[in-house]
This record gives structure tokens, C-alpha cells and sequence, in this order.
């Protein structure tokens, strides 16, 4: 029987100490017309091996492309010992570490990981991760107004320029509790939020301002005048960074005056493989004075009766299990051997590291966009700073269909942002990463210059 | 092992210019092309250490943890059975790993023909019409249900209704789900056989009623064996039933949910199908729902259509209750389910809910002759039980948490303590099908062996752990002191 | 610098330990003519990430291609498990475990494989692995020499029907101490040893005669009489078998009155995957009287100074580290890693596992050679019973040529006979396992049939 | 950890009728086509075990190994610095892993490619002609490479030779691997400094001398200075010079042996080429030759003509002294030694000659420093120096294996003990260059501390180790009861 390691004199004897005849007395309790009948629809069980054939096939029935689309997920070079430790079966099939003496493995890690995630945002505290970037923004914003005493609304203001997926997933997250997301408007001149907009929109009386940097067409925003504007209206600031951009970029904790209050994103890019959209981490990060408002869980150090440093779960008080339906969030489980992953990924990594990232990444980005505005018919749709992401438009044929004579080169060749974003026109977002070499970048150049101009 | 135990962070083995060189990428020459402003001016004080260095501190923590790949764990309500390795392995074929989540279906297939048959697979063993992947946990599939519960009653035009009803016992996400989904809660006594109180429950519905939540086995180990009149009553009045899916072990391939009178539902693939916790997440928390609720599924779905895979999004479900994380749930963790799910087949899910409930039916009647005091003498133990210590505790002053401490000196990870709340120094115990007889008759004999210890000095468990990396941590000096990262400054 | 955790200020301070300016001082006790100059011919460094890419280019110019070709190397399930465990970090980056107190890990791992191969045997001992199947057969005819003293020669007779490359590799070990191998032939007609040949090529007088089952060309001999006539000649019996084939063969320990002295073979088929043909590991039991003319390592059980059991390596004084000169071997590292993923290979699939596999490999075998019978231009070359393999011959065109076709089908479709046994004309040795499905032998049998009628 | 510690074997786990029943194939009929004689009649003692039995069983006892994964491991003569997790990684990949080694070149010239290149490399590096990759371990490469020192002679009709020359300090594979050659030994004493007794030499070279085994630097820590004077010596008598690779992780990129006049050598690519040493194998031990020797070299090797890769097999070498090992070596080890290969690149090699040099020097100034005494006070350590522990032994009775013994309590595995057999209670100690300095000053720190408890209480020192899952283990007794297999009846 897979999994199940019951001999028949087990199974016998062990029915005897309970006192009945069979299993299936076990389940007298219950109403003999809610039992199952054939579950027809479910296929026989297959030996591992048939299985691993079967997967194999899937496998390879996946293409294998240059990967040239971000758009929220990104690929990275990820060093092949942090699955290999990761995979290790105590972190693997631990649970959450509700009885610390057993777990300290995991909770040191944690405890590594909120120390790495504060100092990359220059933060005091960071919570030991959310579902994904886009949920982290949800309920940063529920966040906000809880620890936002002062303000007199529960308004949010929230820029276009954030992830049309995160906005998408923060209004199912919030849409329910009376919050209000007022939308801040894109200059398609500049790629970036309008200044003037975070007043007109009504920041005074709101909860909170987000601020995204990188923002989603990949334009850098005037983080400092956003913030220090939203602060003065006695709104707080959400950030959204990506964290790789953060070696190179200023961290949200030294925006404008006083820093964004609360930071959130999308951990994937430190450690953890593209998947098809998951297994990733939503990371938030705050000051400590509004610790005790944070989602989900968070590890402090400690010490045992011997004096002897240990770690456990603390601001216990938050969650939902103990707190139940008063609490700062629902979240219980969360994406622990994400952060692990993420753990070992900045320590191996290191400032340098992610700097040199980082570093590639961008003048991967600045370079492609240069050569793709020598191409006829291809323009860069803003020219002011960015990470590692950039939008170009195309003259000729639709996006689309670009797209897909990419897909037949192997090339996965961009995100199409017309239909989030009608006001930028036939145009597409690409993305490079330290993975891309110049070759990567050559093909790229070539197959659009083929499909623009055929 | 002994002496060298050193109780460093990552951070103490760095050293100012030390890397992981091949790990690296080359160095890569100063961006000109950033306005200063946007610059980061310091650097983040991360750890600068070798691979070597990382390698052996992470293997060496990792050696701290208890974990089922190492102990016997029957921590109640948390389903902590073996998770097949083949999962892990087939779910991190490359090919997978490198899916971008944007990518075009025609890039695809396989991923999507796996999802296309888990979702299929999972209505039919829950008797649910369609199924959705896309709650990335048991509490985000809970907020997806109440959600669309919500939905069903606003495009009624039902506005009224600004409750739901959740048993005391419930789990916490369940009323913490509830309020971020806008509704009041308000609970249900449990009556002395751990059955939801019907005369309370009829006195609590009413038009205000959305609807109820409920764990079946519930969270006190046991069946509730007047589902059928709660969802009559609830129904009745208007309110739809959710049923929260933690425990579905219990019954896995014997009952459905659906066949119960549930609306909607949600899965917890981390504990029934076996994906691995991994100190705490990821899960997957796929919610499945009758006809009536179709239209209100979290987005995406995979559908198959002239003889292709692709995703339902906004556009092809218009009435979604919308997007539960940016892409499509934990696809990792969702492909690990399947892999188990083929393996097991058909009669393997119905000895999951056998064999589980046997080991725990087992283990409570082994556990009550040794004459352990249970939650609940007369009734069925579903997948776990409840013992209570409040005897022994009177007796010796020992705690369920003291007893607990104890047992991880035996190799053992304690069951859950303290929940639910309701029955006083408790233990809810959960062997899970996968652990063996003998395992769990050893289980049985260090619960006596403790309680003697108890008898005879209870400071030995007291003072427990003694053999772990650390004695038992000072959980009030945590939260008092918030010592929540290392710094370079303060250590 | 890769591998190297030394900063700038570490390297400093230590040569001023030291009391040297630079790092080259400490090699100038070495000839200044005998320095190394430029090394010209080796590549630059790579990053990670860069070998990552080009090792996986490597990969995917590889072929993958249904495998029907055994020859020594067999396709088999391996449990997900096992490589799992096996490249934990405690196992793989352990030295021998000359620190008995320090690696009982895989001491107590080798003692369970000692004992596992011995129960598969049915023999008393089992070393803790040698190279491969084919050194071992090298090994175990010097052993043969040591241990039986009574033989009036160094004369070791070795059946043709051996694996070709067996021969090979024994002549290569034991050319130069000696020994004389003498072939003992093969009857076409029934592919096996002829029982008379052991008589009449001297069996009298010699160390050893060795005995294969299965045999090469895919049949079984008739070992009972093999090992009754060798013993009656005061022969010792080395028996070569397939480890897998023992689930459902007679066990070597149980061949003839008094059963195989010396029993060899390749580990491989026991959860080591194909990986081009190595690493492997030989594997090599004999009775417990003849344990002290073992060549290599070897576990036993004792306590510690508590009476707590414990496992250490012993017989230490055959070993070349003690013995020097004077060693039953010059074998030290051995493959002890393929050792630790055989014995959870076995671990796994316990008698049932195994026997279910020999079972299926078989049955496979008996049905491929019957459809291929069906097929004009094809004959099995015998018709006696098999494990699971067996010969073809081909009527028509050359066997190479006939690979070249399945391979450009993707079939890897069998080991052509005739270049090293002429006497079996134009044929092909094939395989088939647990791995086969009907589909898979179908497909075999329609593209044989298309390459051999077109 | 502590009281769960069971000590059992797997067969314990065992019970009649268990499996783990997604790992086995599904039930096969009885075959019916098998003689009754060549039939087997009972099972085999295997064990009966769950998957998860498995891997807890496997998973705690790898837990009671030191490897380099979890601790300093500064084994003289073993190497034994980090392993790349990207060698593992990527030597794994799917396609290498299913590659049949009798697969056509057309099949897989991917796999080929590498192991040209690495060829290529090795002789370059080590300044050879030409590189073979065939054996599977060092003492079959030191086989392989006497044997072809015996072809050549041979080839030039001399059959006189029948003497190798090995150091007394030589490891003992070197006489071994000389004797399965058929060659007598003739041992070659080693003078106060450590270097080869060039008298002794000069006495010993004769017409009879096949030729002469060297280690350099050698297995007592130094660079052997009269390297030169040694090949003329050996070369004017008509013998070659072997050169054991074992070492050359010290003079990586520093020296070359093609250089220092060897004619023939291997290399120990799980020492300087950082495979794993797996707890005991596999490793590879290529050897290479000079233009006179090749001819000779063992089968098969990789040739690139024409755009492609192909073996070069026994119609391509006549001469070849034949096959290590039935197929193409350890192909997976060479695999994971070109990943580090390429990593480290031109200059990442030469580094490792330098910083495990100074790690060595290092170290070895710093326990001189202490008061330690050292066996070659007056030279350079190479990667490697040998302590010895005689004045110790003298004052306070411990012994070099009590210091060994208890430095496992500290947490590092102790240095080779016993060898090189001229110097007593000696320790060989080789820190390697992927240590940090701070690792390798804690080791002065833990010699130190042992010394003073040595002084103070010996017996602390005869006792050890205190901590490890076992105490000090019963050799003798294993040697005389030899319990090597557990038995169904007997355990
Ligand atoms: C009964 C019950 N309901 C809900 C949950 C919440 O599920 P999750 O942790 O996946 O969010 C749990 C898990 O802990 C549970 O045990
Ligand atoms: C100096 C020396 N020579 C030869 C060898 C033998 O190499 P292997 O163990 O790979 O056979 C060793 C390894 O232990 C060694 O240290």
C-alpha cells in the first residue's frame, strides 16, 4: 500500500485493542447516506516509477526558452546549493515551529532572514514572510490603516504604476473591509506618477500612500517627493521595491525624510525558481514601533534557562490563533522554505553580490534598450532612468502576434501592456538579468528587427 | 554534538571582503546612468562568508530541527505524514522550475495538463463542481470561500446578510477569515461529545445569516454527526456552509464534503496531499464549489478546450471574486500534490482516510488503558483525538506543556497543547496513516514513562527539555525585549 | 576568488605569522627552473551561473533515448528517495571512516549493506565494495590464488560466455602477477559453457573456475554442475552474477553441493543510474573462513566503552594502508557512495520490491524475444531460458547499420555480438527491465521491423 | 539528540509484509518459463521497511557522520576541502544521469565534450602528453601507470627490471599497486629533513630498477628539493619516475611533475579536483604519460576528429595496457571535477597551490608558536606538516589517538594519526585552502585546550570522545568475534 506501512496482523491485532471487527466500524458515527461511492472520475494509483516516467514526459513537453519577460517574476541565477540544503529533509517536512526547542534550525533561519530583508530595506523589523509580492500589498495596506490612527479615512492611494496584478490582487484582499483604493494616475510622458497627483487624489485624511520602485513599466519614481508629500498630508507610505534592485537603489527606509513605513514585496528574485508562478514569498517590513500591527509571524531572540541565546516565535498575540477573528491577519501557514531558500540566497550572495547582480541586470537593460531604438519601427517608450526593466513600442504589427513569432524563435520576448495599460499603445515590457549575455541580448535585437520589419 | 556547538548567526562568520567567489557573478562596472538621488549609499550589512561557510551553517542548523523526516510527530490538526520524496523530485524537473509564470500556453502543456487533472481529481474527492488552485494556503482558500459566499449573496441582492457562524472550537483562521472578509463572527458552543450545539446554533441563524464554517472531523477529533441537520438549518435560513478542509485526512475517499451539504470548500494540499510544511510553509489551499458558486471562483482555472490547455483569467470569468497572489497559487506545491495523488489512485485515497483514523482510534484506545483521561471516552477518534493531562496535572503539578517539553527528550515532537481551547491541559493527537504500529505503541510507552517521571519528580519535567540544542527559552523575555534582528552594531 | 575565504588583511596578517613577505616565498624551497609559466591551454573561470548554463546546454545535446541495451549496465527504477538522501552532505563529503567514532553514519550504512548482499548471495561476508563488476572479477581470481592454498597452479579457468569487457578488465588486472586465464568456450547451439570443457581445459590443478549467471549472451548454465565438477577438481568457484537476477534466480551461495567460494558482480542495476557508465561498484562475498583473503573494506559490529553497539572497519591488516606490500589488494578509495545508495536501494524495495522487478524484467524479455521471433529476418539466436536478456540475429542487413536506424528512432536498441563473438554471426544482445512498458517492446519490435524488411 | 537515540539497524524496522508500496513496481505473475534447479527457493533477509521508515532511518544516521558539510576536517593526505554543490548539481542533470555508457557517440557528444576537455586540461596542468580518464581511483591509477612503465620496458625487449623504488614514507597503495604489477619493492629511507636519502638512491638504482614511485610534495609534508637529482639518478639507471598525484593540490598551478621529470602519474581528482570522497568512494585517478608512454595508456580516451567526439577503443590502441573497469571510469565523478575545473579556471587553480600552502604554513607557525613540535621544524609545510605528540606523550601519558579522540568532542575531525609510521604519535595535518583563518586558529585554540587537560587529566583525553553518539569503539573485539552481517536469527 503506498505510504501506508499496516501488515495484516497489524491491521488485526490492532482492531482487536480497539474493540471492533473492521476499519470500516471506525466511521460508525457516520450517516450511511453521506458515504462515497466509486470515485470513478480518479485514476488508479500508478507506481512511482510510471509516475516519474509521466512527469519526465510533462517535463519535456515544457519549452525551453529565453526567458526575456519579467513582469513581476524574473529570472536569476540561482547557486545550486540552496535547493540542495534547502531540500534537506528537516527543513523540508518541519512544521511551523510551535515547540522552539525542537526547531531551532528553522527559527534561526528566520531570524537570519528578517535581519537580511531589514538591513536590504533599511528597516527595523521584517515579519517572516507573506503568500506573494501582490498579497504583501494587501494587507500592507489593511496594515496601514490599523497602525494610521490619525487618519480619517480608510483611503488608499495607489498608483497605476503599481503592478496591475498586485493592484488586481490588493482589491480582492481588501475589497470587502471598506477600504477605499483611489487610483494615481501614470504620466505616459515620464513613466512615473504625477507628484501633484498624490495631493489632487486626496492624500490628506488618507491611511496611505504606495510607492512603487521600480514602478511596472520600469520607470524609477521620485520616491523621496512622493514620500515626503504623502507624510505631510499625514498619510504613511507603502513601499513596493523589488529586492534586487535594492543593492543598487535607495532603500525604502532612507526614502525622502522619514523613510517609507511599511515596505513589501516579491521575494522570488532572491533564490527561488521562476515555477510557474510558485512557490514565491511576499516579504514586509516596518518600523518597530509598528511591530505589534504587522501580518503574520515574526521570530525574536532569546535566551534558555541556561542563559544560552535561542530563538522563538514571538508577537504571538497578533495572530489568529490566539487572537482569532481580532487578528492582524488570517495568514497561518506562510512560505517558510521560500524564506530559507531566500535565507541562504543573501548569504551567499552578499552585498557584493547582489550589488554585481544587480549591476548586470541594469546595464543589460540600458544596453538592449539602446540597441532597440536603432531598430525601425521599434522606440522606447520613456528614456529616463531604470532598473532593470524598460517598455519599447512597436510601430508595425500588433504585440501580440510579436510575441508569438518570438515564442516560435524561443524566445519568451516580453509582457504585453496594452491591455493594462491602453494609454501606452502597441508596446511591450522586457526585462534583463545577470543571466542574459550579450549574445541573449544580439538574438533578441535580431528576432524583433525580423518580425518588426518582416 | 557537544562541545562545538557554537551558537553563531550567519552574520558572525563573515568577514569584511570574503564571498562566495563561483558563486558570484563577475564584477560588473559602476552604473552611470542612475541620477545620484535614487542611489543606495551604504551597504546592506549582509553576510560575507564562503560557499563553504554557508554550507556548513545552514547544515549544521538544519540538524536542530526536529522534522517528520526524523521524528515521530503527531501534532493534532497539522496531518504531519510522510511526504513522498518523488514529489519533491518530479516537481523540480528543470523544465518546471524554468516555467516563467507569463509564459503562453503553447510553452506548456505538461504544467498545465497537471493542473487541468488536479483540479479535476479534487472535485471528484470532495463531490465539489469545479475546483480553483489559486489560494495559497488553507486561510487564503477560507477567505476565498467566505468571499465568494459573499459574492452569491450580493448578486442576490441579499445585503443583509453580515454574519457568519463558526463553532468555539474552530480553528483561528477560520473567524480571522471571516472578518477580512467583512462578516461579524459569532460562535457556537461544542456540546459535551464535541457535536456543534444545535439548539444554539437554531437560536443564532437568522436572515443576518450568511453562513457557517465548519471543520468536519471537527477541531475536537471528532465527526460531527449532525451535519446533515446543521446544513438543513443553515440552508434554511438562507446561509451557505463552508467547510474547512484541514481535516479532510480523516475521511478522505469515504465521505465528501459535497455529499455532506457543503457549498464551497477549501484543501489544505499540505496536509491531506502530503506537500511538505517546510518549517512553515508554502501550502496550497484550492477551493472547490457546487454549481451554484461557479461563477464566483478565484481566477486562474485551467480549462481544456479542443484538445489544449490554457487559463480562464478576468475576461473568461467575469464574476470572480479575482486574484489570490499575482500569478497562480504555489504551482510548486500544486504539482507536488499530484504527483502524490497518482501515486496514490483511487483506493490509496480511501486507505488515507482508513488508516489514518485507525492509527488514531488505535493510539486513543491504547492510550485511554493506560488510563490517560480522553476529551471524548464515548466517541470515535477521527484522524486524532484529545487527551486531556488535567489528572495528572492536579496530581503532580506537571503541565500539558510540561509533558510536552518532556517528550522531545524522548525523540518525539509534542502534539499540539492548548487547542482547542475548550478542554482544559490538552493534547489533540494526530498519528497520521503513515506511521507504524510500533511507532506509535512506543509513543504510547513514553506517555507512561513520563507520567511516571511526573509521579516521581516532576521537576524533570519541568526543567525539560535537557538533551535538545537548548533547554526550554524564555518566551515572555522574547516579546518583551523584541530582539527581532541582528544588527552590526548591537550583534 | 572561488573556494577561497581568505580577505586581503587574513592573507597579511598570516604571512607575518609565517614571517614571509608573500605567498611565493613559502614554494621557495622548489628549483626556480621547475616553475610552472603561463597555462595557456586552460580556459578562464567561469561563474556558477555561467558553468550552470553550459553544463545544461551540455546536457540537452545528449539524447534521450528509449533504452533496450544492457550489456552490463541495466535501465532501472530508482526511487526518488534515494539520491535524495545520499547527496546529504554528511554522507557525500565524508572521508572513510578512519574515525570509527566520528562516521558511525556510514559505517553502520556499510555494515547493512554487508549484510544485504550477503542475505542476496547467500553467502557469509561481503566486502564494502570494490571499483565494478569487472575489477572485482580481477580481485577475485588473486584471491582465488591466495586462498586455495592446495591448487597446483596459478591457473584460472574463464568462460568465453563472460562478459567481453569482464575479460578484458581481469586480464588487464591480473596480467602481470601470473595468473593464466584459460577460455573456456561457448556452445553456439545452447549458448552455455559445455560442461565437459571445465574437465578437459583443466580444472585439475587449477586456482579457480569462474562461473557466470546469466551469462553475456543472455543464458543460464547449468551452475550446479559447473560448481560440482570445479569443486570435484579442487577448483574454487568464482561465481559473476547480475544482483537483480537473485531475486529470482538460485542464489551463487546455493549453486552445486557446497555452493560459489567467491561471488562478484556490478552493483549498478541496485539504484546507481547509467551516468555513462560510471561510478559503479563492484561488489564481492565469499565465505566467512576466506574473509581474511578478502581484498578491500570491510565493516564489523562491536561496542564502545558504554556496551553500546557500535560499527568499525576490520580485518584492517589486509589493507594496504597496514599490510603494505603485502596486501590482498592496493584498493583504498573504493565507491562507497554508490554503497550508500545500493543499501537504501534495497532498503526500499525490500524482497518483494526486488523479486517484482526481476519478475517484470524478465517477463519483458521472454515476450520481446517472442514477437521478435514472429518477425521474418529475425531468429533468436536461443531458445533456452533467460533472465533478462537475450540475442537476436538478423538476416538482413549488418547489425551496425541497424543500430544507426533505431538510433535515429530514438532506441538505444542493443549490443551488437558479432565483434566479439564472431561465432554468433550478424546479432544483437537486448535487454529489457521493469522500465518497459508493452508500448515501449511494441515500438522496439515495428521499428526493427521496418529497418530489417526495408 | 539524547534519550531517542535507538541504535537500531534497518532490518529492525522490518516487519513481514511491508513495503513501500509506491516504490516497488506493481505485483508480477510467477514466472513460468524458469527451470525449478536455477530457480531461487526463499526470500532473501532484506528489509521490510515504509518509504518513511527509510528515510528517517537514513536521514538520523547520516546524522552521526562529521563530513565537511558540517565540520573542519584537516585529514592529512585526504584533501578534504569544500565540494562545490554545483559539481553535484549539474553532474546530475537528467540527461548525464541516463546516459547507457555503450550509447554511440551520436548520442550524446554533450557528455563527450567534457570529458576531452578535461583530459586536456589535466595535461596541461600537470604537463603531460596526453591524459587517460579510465581509472577509478588513485591506487588504479598508480596500477595503471606501473603497468605502463612495464609495457614500455617491455616493448624495448628489457625484461631485467624487476624492482620498483618506493619511499618508506610512501602511502601504501604505492607498494601495493607496484606488487599487483608484478614488481618487487625496494624501500628507500628518508633523511632528518624529510627529503629522499640521496646515497640510499644512488645504492639502490641498478639495472634491475623498473623505476621509482614518488610522492611530491611527499606524504611527510615537504617539497622533495632533489626532485631533479632523482630523475637523472633514475633516468641515467633506464628507469622512469612515477609521480602519485595525491598531492598536488599543494603545488597546483605552482609545478608541474611533467616538469619536475616524471614520466607517468596520476591524480587523485577527489582530492585537488574537490569530488566528494562519498564516505569512502568513488573518486578517479587519471593518469597521464610523456610522448615515450603513450602508446600505453589505458582505454578508453576521447579523441575529437573531424567536429566530433568519439572513445578511442582497443582497434585504435594495440598497445594500450587495456580496461580499468568495464566501461568509461567514474564518469560522474569526472563530470563533477570539470564543473570545478571550470569554476576555478587558470587562475582559480594556482590559487589552490597558494592558499593551501599558506593555510598550511600558517597553522603549522602558529602550533609551533603554542609549543608544539613539529617533525620538520626547518622546512616549509607544503599543503600538509606533521606534529608530533612524543614530548606530550612523554609528560602526561596521552597518545596521539587521545588527542585525535578528544579533538572529535570539539567538534573537528582529527588530522591523519599514525603516518607517515617514522615519526611517533604523530599527527598529519592539512587544513586545506578552503578554510578560513579563523577556522583554522580555533583548531590551535581546541590543540591547546586538549593539551592543558591533558596536563591536568589525562584520563579525559584516554576516554574520549565523550559526546559523539558512541564512546571510544572495541576494535580488538571486532577484529576477533567479526559480527560482519546481521542475520535474521541472530541480529
Ligand atoms: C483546522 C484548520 N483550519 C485551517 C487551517 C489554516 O490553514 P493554513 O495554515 O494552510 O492557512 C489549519 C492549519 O493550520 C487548520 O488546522
Ligand atoms: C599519497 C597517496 N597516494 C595514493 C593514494 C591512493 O589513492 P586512492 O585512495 O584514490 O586509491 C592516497 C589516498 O588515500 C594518498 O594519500
Amino acid at each position: 500500500m503506498p505510504f501506508i506501512p499496516h501488515t495484516e496482523p497489524d491491521v488485526r491485532e490492532m482492531l482487536a485493542a480497539i474493540g471492533v471487527e473492521a476499519i470500516d466500524e471506525l466511521f460508525d458515527e457516520i450517516a450511511p447516506e453521506l458515504r462515497t461511492g466509486q470515485l470513478d472520475a480518479i485514476p488508479e494509483g500508478l507506481p512511482e516509477m510510471a509516475v516519474t516516467r509521466l512527469m519526465h514526459e510533462r517535463a519535456r513537453a515544457e519549452g525551453d526558452m529565453l526567458c526575456m519577460t519579467g513582469a513581476g517574476a524574473y529570472p536569476h541565477h540561482i547557486p545550486q546549493a540552496i535547493w540542495q540544503l534547502v531540500g534537506r529533509g528537516e527543513y523540508y517536512s518541519a512544521y511551523t515551529p510551535y515547540q522552539a526547542e525542537a526547531s531551532q534550525g528553522t527559527l534561526q533561519v528566520t531570524y537570519e532572514f528578517q535581519s537580511m530583508m531589514a538591513a536590504l530595506t533599511a528597516t527595523e523589523v521584517a515579519n517572516a514572510s507573506l503568500y506573494d509580492g501582490a498579497s504583501a500589498l494587501g494587507e500592507a495596506t489593511l496594515m496601514a490603516v490599523r497602525a494610521n490612527r490619525k487618519a480619517k479615512s480608510k483611503r488608499i492611494l495607489l498608483p497605476r504604476s503599481v503592478h496591475p496584478r498586485y493592484r488586481a490582487v490588493a482589491g480582492t484582499v481588501v475589497g470587502n473591509q471598506g477600504l477605499e483604493l483611489v487610483e494615481l494616475p501614470l504620466d505616459v510622458e515620464t513613466g512615473r506618477t504625477p507628484l501633484e497627483s498624490v495631493d489632487s487624489a486626496g492624500a490628506e485624511g488618507a491611511a496611505a500612500v504606495v510607492v512603487p520602485q521600480p514602478n511596472f513599466p520600469g520607470c524609477l519614481e521620485d520616491v523621496d517627493a512622493l514620500v515626503d508629500r504623502a507624510h505631510a498630508a499625514g498619510a504613511l507610505v507603502i513601499a513596493v521595491v523589488n529586492p534586487t534592485s535594492l543593492a543598487l537603489l535607495r532603500p525604502p527606509g532612507e526614502w525622502g525624510e522619514r523613510g517609507a513605513d511599511i515596505v513589501v514585496g516579491e521575494g522570488q528574485p532572491l533564490g527561488i525558481p521562476l515555477s510557474a508562478g510558485g512557490p514565491y514569498f511576499g516579504f514586509l517590513c516596518t518600523r518597530k514601533a509598528m511591530a505589534r500591527q504587522m501580518p503574520g509571524r515574526v521570530v525574536g531572540r532569546t535566551v534558555d534557562t541556561q542563559g544560552r541565546t535561542g530563538y522563538v516565535m514571538t508577537l504571538r498575540a497578533r495572530e489568529q490563533d490566539i487572537r482569532r477573528s481580532k487578528a492582524t491577519s488570517n495568514i497561518c501557514t506562510n512560505q517558510g522554505l521560500m524564506v530559507t531558500a531566500a535565507t541562504l540566497y543573501m548569504a551567499l550572495m552578499g552585498a557584493e553580490g547582489l550589488e554585481r547582480v544587480a549591476r548586470h541586470s541594469h546595464a543589460g537593460a540600458v544596453a538592449l534598450r539602446a540597441a532597440l531604438a536603432e531598430l525601425d519601427g521599434v522606440e522606447p517608450v520613456f528614456d529616463g532612468p531604470l532598473f532593470h526593466e524598460f517598455a519599447v513600442r512597436l510601430d508595425g504589427p500588433p504585440v501580440a502576434e510579436v510575441l508569438d513569432g518570438l515564442a516560435a524563435r524561443g524566445i519568451l520576448g516580453g509582457f504585453a501592456l496594452e491591455p493594462d495599460y491602453p494609454e501606452l499603445g502597441n508596446s511591450l515590457l522586457l526585462c534583463t538579468t545577470e543571466l542574459h549575455t550579450e549574445a541573449d541580448r544580439a538574438a533578441y535585437v535580431k528576432a524583433l528587427r525580423e518580425l518588426v520589419a518582416g | 554534538m557537544g562541545l562545538h556547538e557554537t551558537g553563531k548567526v550567519i552574520f558572525d562568520y563573515g568577514r569584511e571582503g570574503r564571498a562566495a567567489g563561483a558563486q558570484l557573478p563577475p564584477p560588473a562596472p559602476e552604473p552611470s546612468d542612475l541620477p545620484d538621488t535614487l542611489r543606495r549609499r551604504g551597504r546592506p550589512a549582509l553576510p560575507e562568508v564562503s560557499e563553504l561557510q554557508a554550507v556548513r551553517h545552514y547544515t549544521r542548523l538544519s540538524q536542530k530541527n526536529f522534522s517528520i523526516d526524523t521524528n515521530f510527530y503527531p501534532l493534532g490538526s497539522c496531518t504531519m505524514k510522510h511526504n513522498p520524496r518523488a514529489c519533491n523530485a518530479l516537481a523540480m524537473l528543470p523544465q518546471f522550475l524554468g516555467r516563467h509564470p507569463l509564459a503562453p500556453p503553447g510553452a506548456g502543456q505538461g504544467f498545465l495538463a497537471c493542473m487541468h487533472e488536479l483540479q479535476e481529481i479534487l472535485a471528484e474527492v470532495t463531490g465539489m463542481r469545479r475546483v480553483s488552485l489559486a489560494p495559497a494556503a488553507g486561510a487564503q482558500g477560507e477567505f476565498a470561500g467566505v468571499s465568494m459566499i459573499r459574492a452569491y449573496h450580493d448578486a442576490r441582492g441579499d445585503h443583509e446578510r453580515t454574519e457568519i457562524l463558526v463553532p468555539d472550537a474552530a480553528h483561528g483562521t477560520n473567524p480571522a477569515s471571516a472578518v477580512m472578509c467583512g462578516y461579524r463572527v459569532r460562535e457556537l458552543p461544542t456540546d459535551r461529545n464535541g457535536d456543534v450545539d444545535l439548539d444554539a446554533l437554531r437560536a443564532a441563524v437568522g436572515p443576518q445569516t450568511a453562513g457557517i464554517m465548519l471543520t468536519n472531523p471537527s477541531t475536537v477529533g471528532v465527526f460531527e454527526r449532525h451535519i446533515s441537520e446543521i446544513a438543513t438549518i443553515v440552508h434554511d435560513a438562507g446561509g451557505l456552509l463552508y467547510y474547512d478542509g484541514a481535516n479532510l485526512n480523516a475521511i478522505l475517499g469515504k465521505v465528501r464534503p459535497g455529499d455532506m451539504g457543503f457549498d464551497v470548500i477549501h484543501l489544505n494540499l499540505h496536509k491531506t496531499f502530503s506537500t511538505p510544511h517546510g518549517g512553515g510553509g508554502p501550502g496550497a489551499g484550492p477551493v472547490g464549489v457546487r454549481e451554484t458558486l461557479l461563477p464566483y471562483l478565484p481566477i486562474p482555472i485551467v480549462t481544456h478546450e479542443g484538445g489544449r490547455y490554457r487559463w480562464l483569467e478576468e475576461a473568461d470569468c467575469p464574476h470572480s471574486i479575482g486574484r489570490m497572489t499575482a500569478f497562480a497559487g504555489n504551482a510548486g506545491v500544486l504539482l507536488r500534490a499530484y504527483v502524490y495523488i497518482r501515486m496514490l489512485g483511487q483506493e490509496g485515497m480511501v486507505r488515507v482516510g482508513e488508516y489514518s483514523t485507525l492509527n488514531a482510534n488505535y493510539l486513543m484506545h491504547r492510550l485511554q488503558a493506560e488510563g490517560f483521561e480522553l476529551a471524548f471516552p464515548r466517541r470515535r477518534a477521527s484522524h486524532e483525538f484529545i487527551v486531556t493531562l488535567k489528572r495528572e496535572h492536579d496530581a503532580y503539578g506537571g503541565t500539558a506543556m510540561d509533558f510536552a517539553k518532556r517528550m522531545l527528550d524522548y525523540g518525539v515532537h509534542a502534539p499540539t497543547m492548548y487547542f482547542p481551547l475548550l478542554v482544559p491541559e490538552c493534547l489533540l493527537i494526530e498519528p497520521t496513516e503513515t506511521e507504524t504500529r510500533e511507532e506509535i505503541d512506543a509513543f504510547v510507552d513514553i506517555l507512561v514513562a513520563i507520567r511516571e517521571e511526573a509521579s516521581r519528580d516532576p521537576e524533570i519535567l519541568h526543567e525539560a527539555p535537557h538533551t535538545l540544542p537548548v533547554r526550554r527559552l524564555d518566551e515572555v523575555r522574547a516579546a518583551k525585549e523584541l530582539h527581532l534582528r541582528w544588527s552590526p552594531e548591537t550583534g
